[in-house]
């Protein structure tokens, strides 16, 4: 039961490793986009996993109810915040792929490199 | 027992997506399993008793994004091709990452432990004092928008950096329209219009959605909900009837001059709801000074901070929608 | 008569459940694009009423049931849409022809000639993106709204997504 | 409350309400008024901050009225104080600066977005610099590099965008590996508040989860600050940027991780875990020092005038690093020093460059033949700031390397070898330098390449002189900076003051 508790972390561990691995080793501007969407949901498991607290609930007070055990608010708003931190980093950086493929005409990044480098 | 269950399902089945979308070399495959990977990652925030996280995730991860994405696959390319070769650094890079990571957590407190410092700290007086001090039923509301308020003034700003951005990249020059024929420009620009059933149905669905966008923007303070999911939501709406109806029609329903106004116009009513309690005597963004009664004035500053939080969110996602399939058909 | 609930309540379920696996099955088991859409859409009536139906009963007089049945209606009017313009993009952009290869038999003669009369109109490549982003545009707005719906809705997903994976690769 | 104490929130304030006034306004020319009229106050209100912490007290800003840890404070020390001067002082400066290149590079039309993204970029670095919240930190990081993403992507050149792609994905990795050590640091500690959490770290029993947190928050920050090997977004956008924007964010954005990692690691990890000195000099050294190196040569090599600068910040922040690492007041009164003087001379050496650009249209070292007559004025103020990247007396840059030289005598036999080094590169920076002048004064312009008779624009010159000035000035009256620095230096290390 132990290691079932650290299930999350390590699903946390492997995300983070799909993510950094698809942005590292794929050329493909918007592969390596997903990747990094990949590489930040990993870290909203982090601190979401951090906010359950055992038989408690979402925490909104509901008068004429007590002693509810409530989860911490605290990680919530924080992710709250990077998820749409995260989407407005997407939303750029594909409005450069876009740019980048009017430009170029292509979108792999190896062969952006090669066109740079004959200029 | 049944929550770890579910959530241990939930997290087999987030593995399994990644690594589905690593190795499919088709991007609108990919783009398909990332949105499956955000509702996932929804259903098991829920599972962990983060409504508000999870409405956000679903209505931006699986909703908004993907129609981001989409349209960059639109405009951009339809497949990867990496080379695979030069595997080697990143799988160590990664592998290093993840064993870093697996060696810390070990001795993390497990899941939902309430002994746990988190638990001990910070939160208990977010819970404690909030009926005393702001009165909304949702903590996670007024951590939000008043406790760490400054946070989300913020994060207000990074969607209208973003949004800014967006602007400035795809909506200056236009590309050339050689290379679109005349013919299909117009077949282009009217997406589904040609289509009875998804256009009727389509339509029919857009008040509803708008009308529960303006639900969750004003429910916030009860129930899961606030400015962020609302305008995500209302944009949703906004960008099916721009589906459905063609790219100019959309633009008719909602200009990008109003979409754009709307976008700075919640970022300046947030800043000036900080700038009036300084005027008043409070600190920045500190709504009791904004009403004799400091309960009176929290609840004003959240309902206008959060107003203003829907508008830029709803303006955003609306602009940026119009810049890329604008993009596409010039 | 709380059992008697209870029980109808879990042979809805169950039912449903069960639905929703067989639909899972047809689609890994069905040999080509629109007999898989068939299975799937086995998950989205049968599967989605049955299950929201077990739910309602369990919710009792409240404003659950309610709530439940503003979700039926929503996946009523989404659903046969979202297969709707899947099966038109997968027709326009050629899946059909594929799939005589695939199976070895010849199409029924109407089918060949929507095929050959939509091809030469059919725009090209970049088309079909644009069109399944709308159908996939109806699938996720529905998303945010029922998260404890979210197994059926996995599965419907998965469905509707394998055949346009399949469809991509044939194209190209 | 009196407008004097509402100052540390006004410094952020004001240009965030600006932003969107400027976005709005689409009239001719006003983005770049409204921009610039904000961020000048902005500058007027972080020196009346400066002057009044150079005694050494920290304000505390209650944000929202809710105490600490609960709600979010800023916390405006001596240090952060010399860093907002430094950001809103650069961002100023190369507003006024581009008045004529802007209107050049960037077109009217998304003129009001780019001033609206210029002024959000100043405001998320001078919010990490003041906020004394670590997520808090995250936002404003956010903030600005989403900002600069914006304003690089806006040259001219469409290598712009493959630099911006590149700097996204690195960026957001590096704000990402800082968020998960926030992350863990919660995990142990469950607050976010920076003096709460050097308070608390010291607690923790179980020390792992402190030390791979250590490890993420540092190299994320890394990652931002541009520290060799993480260097490699830097150059290209440097290169590719609308040229005032290079002046700005090559003076200022990557002190601003350096700022944070050195807060970071000195205020909450050196108090708590063993042995941290070690490890940071561990972690510094040896980077910095080959910092020092890859970027002096690459500089020596690199054709691109621009790139060569941006190449000889990668060695610059190599000297800065291993001030961090010295754990000593001399070391760190000479890293901050020196991240405020290099911000300085890198601003008034890009200025100079901008001139340059403009009437030559290419900032090919090997184009730039006979500048030293036609451009007179430009040139001398490229030399000066040259011989300050040199550390030549009577330049700014001599005062921070004078007092990384003394801090590293102090740590015996590998000070002294860091002195040899620190004194070896600046050679480097000899020769690099060097290569500029010859070419600019001795040699005879290609008869192929169109003559340039004028001198840049008057517009553009002013600000270039003022910079390299105030430069000078700074280099002679050291008192400010090196106040500010060693109360700041002693604030961090917890030593009296």
């Amino acid at each position: 039961m132990e290691v079932l508790g650290l299930y999350n972390y390590f699903v946390f561990a492997v995300l983070l490793m799909v993510g950094l691995y698809c942005i590292l080793a794929r050329t493909n501007i918007i592969k390596s986009l997903i990747g990094l969407t990949i590489f930040q949901a990993a870290v909203f498991l982090l601190y979401i996993s951090m906010d359950k607290i055992d038989g408690g609930t979402a925490p909104i007070i509901l008068e004429g109810v007590d002693d509810q055990i409530f989860a911490n608010p605290l990680p919530q708003v924080l992710i709250l915040t990077a998820i749409v931190v995260g989407i407005s980093t997407t939303a750029l950086a594909l409005a450069v792929t876009v740019r980048i493929k009017e430009a170029y005409g292509t979108i792999e990044e190896d062969k952006i490199q090669e066109m740079d480098r004959e200029t | 027992m049944i929550t770890i269950v579910f959530s241990l399902f939930l997290l087999t089945m987030l593995v399994i997506v990644a690594v589905a979308i690593l190795r499919t070399d088709n991007l609108f495959t990919a783009v398909m399993l990332s949105g499956i990977f955000s509702l996932i990652m929804a259903a098991n925030f829920f599972i962990l008793d983060a409504a508000d996280v999870a409405l956000t995730e679903a209505v931006i991860g699986a909703g908004i994004s993907t129609v981001l994405f989409l349209s960059a696959l639109a405009l951009t390319a339809e497949y990867d091709r990496s080379p695979p070769v030069g595997t080697w650094v990143p799988l160590l890079t990664s592998s290093a990452l993840g064993g870093v990571i697996i060696f810390a957590t070990f001795q993390a407190p497990r899941l939902g432990d309430p002994n746990a410092i988190v638990h001990k700290h910070v939160a208990p007086w977010y819970l404690e004092r909030t009926p005393e001090l702001i009165d909304v039923p949702n903590v996670v509301t007024a951590v939000l928008a008043s406790f760490r308020g400054y946070d989300t003034l913020g994060e207000v700003f990074v969607v209208f950096i973003a949004c800014i951005g967006v602007m400035s990249l795809l909506g200056r020059v236009r590309p050339r329209r050689d290379s679109i024929e005349e013919g299909e420009f117009e077949k282009r620009s009217d997406n589904l219009r040609h289509h009875l059933i998804p256009r009727v149905v389509g339509k029919m669905l857009v008040p509803f959605i708008v009308l529960f966008g303006l639900y969750v923007q004003f429910h916030g303070d009860f129930g899961p909900g606030g400015g962020f999911q609302a305008g995500a939501l209302i944009a949703a709406g906004v960008i099916l009837y721009a589906l459905v109806e063609g790219g100019p029609r959309g633009r008719e329903l909602v200009p990008e001059w109003f979409s754009s106004m709307l976008v700075a116009l919640g970022a300046l009513t947030y800043t000036a709801v900080g700038v009036v309690s300084m005027m008043r005597g409070g600190r920045f963004l500190d709504y009791s000074a904004l009403s004799h009664d400091p309960i009176h004035g929290q609840h004003m500053g959240i309902l206008i901070i959060e107003a203003g939080v829907g508008m830029t969110v709803a303006g955003v996602m609306i602009t940026i929608f119009h810049a890329f399939s604008r993009r596409g058909i010039r | 008569m709380d059992l008697l609930l209870d029980i109808a309540s879990a042979v809805l379920l169950l039912t449903g459940g069960l639905l929703v696996f067989v639909g899972g099955v047809g689609v890994m088991r069905m040999p080509e694009f629109f007999t898989r859409m068939h299975a799937a859409s086995v998950t989205d009536t049968g599967g989605a009423a049955l299950i929201l139906a077990g739910l309602m009963l369990q919710g009792g007089l409240t404003l659950v049931p309610l709530k439940l049945a503003a979700i039926f209606l929503f996946l009523f009017l989404t659903s046969p849409t979202a297969s709707y313009a899947l099966a038109n993009a997968a027709l326009l952009s050629g899946v059909a022809t594929a799939c005589r290869n695939q199976t070895g038999k010849q199409l029924p003669e109407e089918r060949q000639d929507a095929l050959s009369a939509s091809k030469p109109q059919t725009p090209p490549v970049a088309k079909a993106p644009a069109e399944k982003a709308a159908a996939k545009k109806a699938a996720t707005a529905a998303a945010p709204k029922k998260p404890a719906k979210k197994a059926a809705r996995k599965a419907t997903r998965k469905t509707a997504k394998k055949p346009a994976k399949k469809a991509a690769r044939k194209k190209s | 409350m009196t407008l004097y104490d509402q100052l540390p929130a006004l410094v952020v304030a004001v240009l965030l309400f600006t932003a969107p006034i400027a976005y709005m306004l689409r009239l001719h020319g006003f983005p770049w008024f409204v921009a610039t009229a904000g961020v000048v106050t902005s500058f007027a209100v972080a020196c009346s901050l400066a002057a009044t912490v150079i005694g050494g007290e920290t304000i505390i800003y209650e944000m929202g009225g809710w105490p600490a840890p609960y709600g979010i404070v800023l916390s405006i020390d001596a240090l952060s104080a010399l860093m907002a001067m430094l950001i809103t002082g650069a961002s100023s400066a190369a507003l006024i600066f581009g008045y004529k290149s802007l209107a050049d590079e960037v077109g009217e039309e998304i003129a009001p977005a780019f001033f609206a993204a210029w002024l959000l970029c100043t405001a998320g670095l001078v919010g990490m610099v003041v906020s004394g919240d670590a997520f808090n930190i995250f936002v404003f990081m956010e903030i600005s590099s989403l900002s600069t993403y914006v304003l690089i992507s806006a040259g001219p050149d469409r290598r712009a965008l493959i630099s911006t792609y590149r700097y996204i994905v690195m960026g957001t990795v590096g704000a990402t590996f800082y968020l998960i050590g926030v992350g863990f640091l919660y995990m142990v500690t469950g607050t976010l508040n920076t003096a709460d959490l050097a308070a608390r770290v010291g607690q923790v029993e179980d020390i792992r989860l402190v030390l791979v947190a250590a490890g993420f928050v540092s190299v994320g920050l890394a990652v931002k600050a541009a520290i060799f090997p993480l260097h490699s977004w830097m150059p290209n956008a440097y290169t590719f940027a609308p040229n005032a924007v290079t002046v700005f964010i090559a003076a200022a954005s990557t002190k601003v991780s350096l700022y944070v990692l050195m807060r970071v690691d000195y205020a909450i990890f050196q108090n708590s875990i063993a042995n941290h000195d070690v490890q940071l000099t561990f972690f510094l050294v040896p980077l910095g020092v080959l910092a020092l190196f890859s970027g002096s040569m690459l500089a020596i090599y690199e054709k691109n005038l621009k790139r060569l600068l941006a190449y000889s910040s990668v060695a610059q922040i190599g000297y800065i690093a291993l001030g961090i690492s010295m754990t000593s007041v001399a070391g760190l009164t000479g890293a901050i020093v020196h991240m405020f003087n290099h911000g300085l001379i890198k601003g008034g050496m890009f200025m100079a460059v901008a001139c340059l650009a403009i009437r030559y249209r290419t900032v090919n070292v090997a184009n730039l033949a006979g500048a030293g007559r036609a451009m007179p004025w430009t040139m001398a103020a490229f030399v000066i700031g040259g011989l300050g990247l040199i550390g030549v007396p009577l330049t700014p840059g001599f005062i921070s390397k004078w007092y990384l030289v003394l801090a590293a005598l102090n740590e015996g036999w590998l000070g002294a070898l860091l002195v040899a080094i620190i004194l070896f590169s600046s050679l480097l920076a000899v020769i690099y330098v060097w290569k500029v002048i010859e070419v600019a004064y001795f040699r005879e312009p290609r008869s192929n390449a169109v003559p340039v008779t004028e001198e840049a624009p008057l517009v553009m010159l002013i600000p270039t002189w003022i910079v390299v000035l105030a430069g000078v000035w700074i280099a002679l009256d050291t008192g400010m900076t090196v106040g500010l620095a060693s109360v700041g230096a002693k604030i961090l290390l917890g030593a009296a003051l």
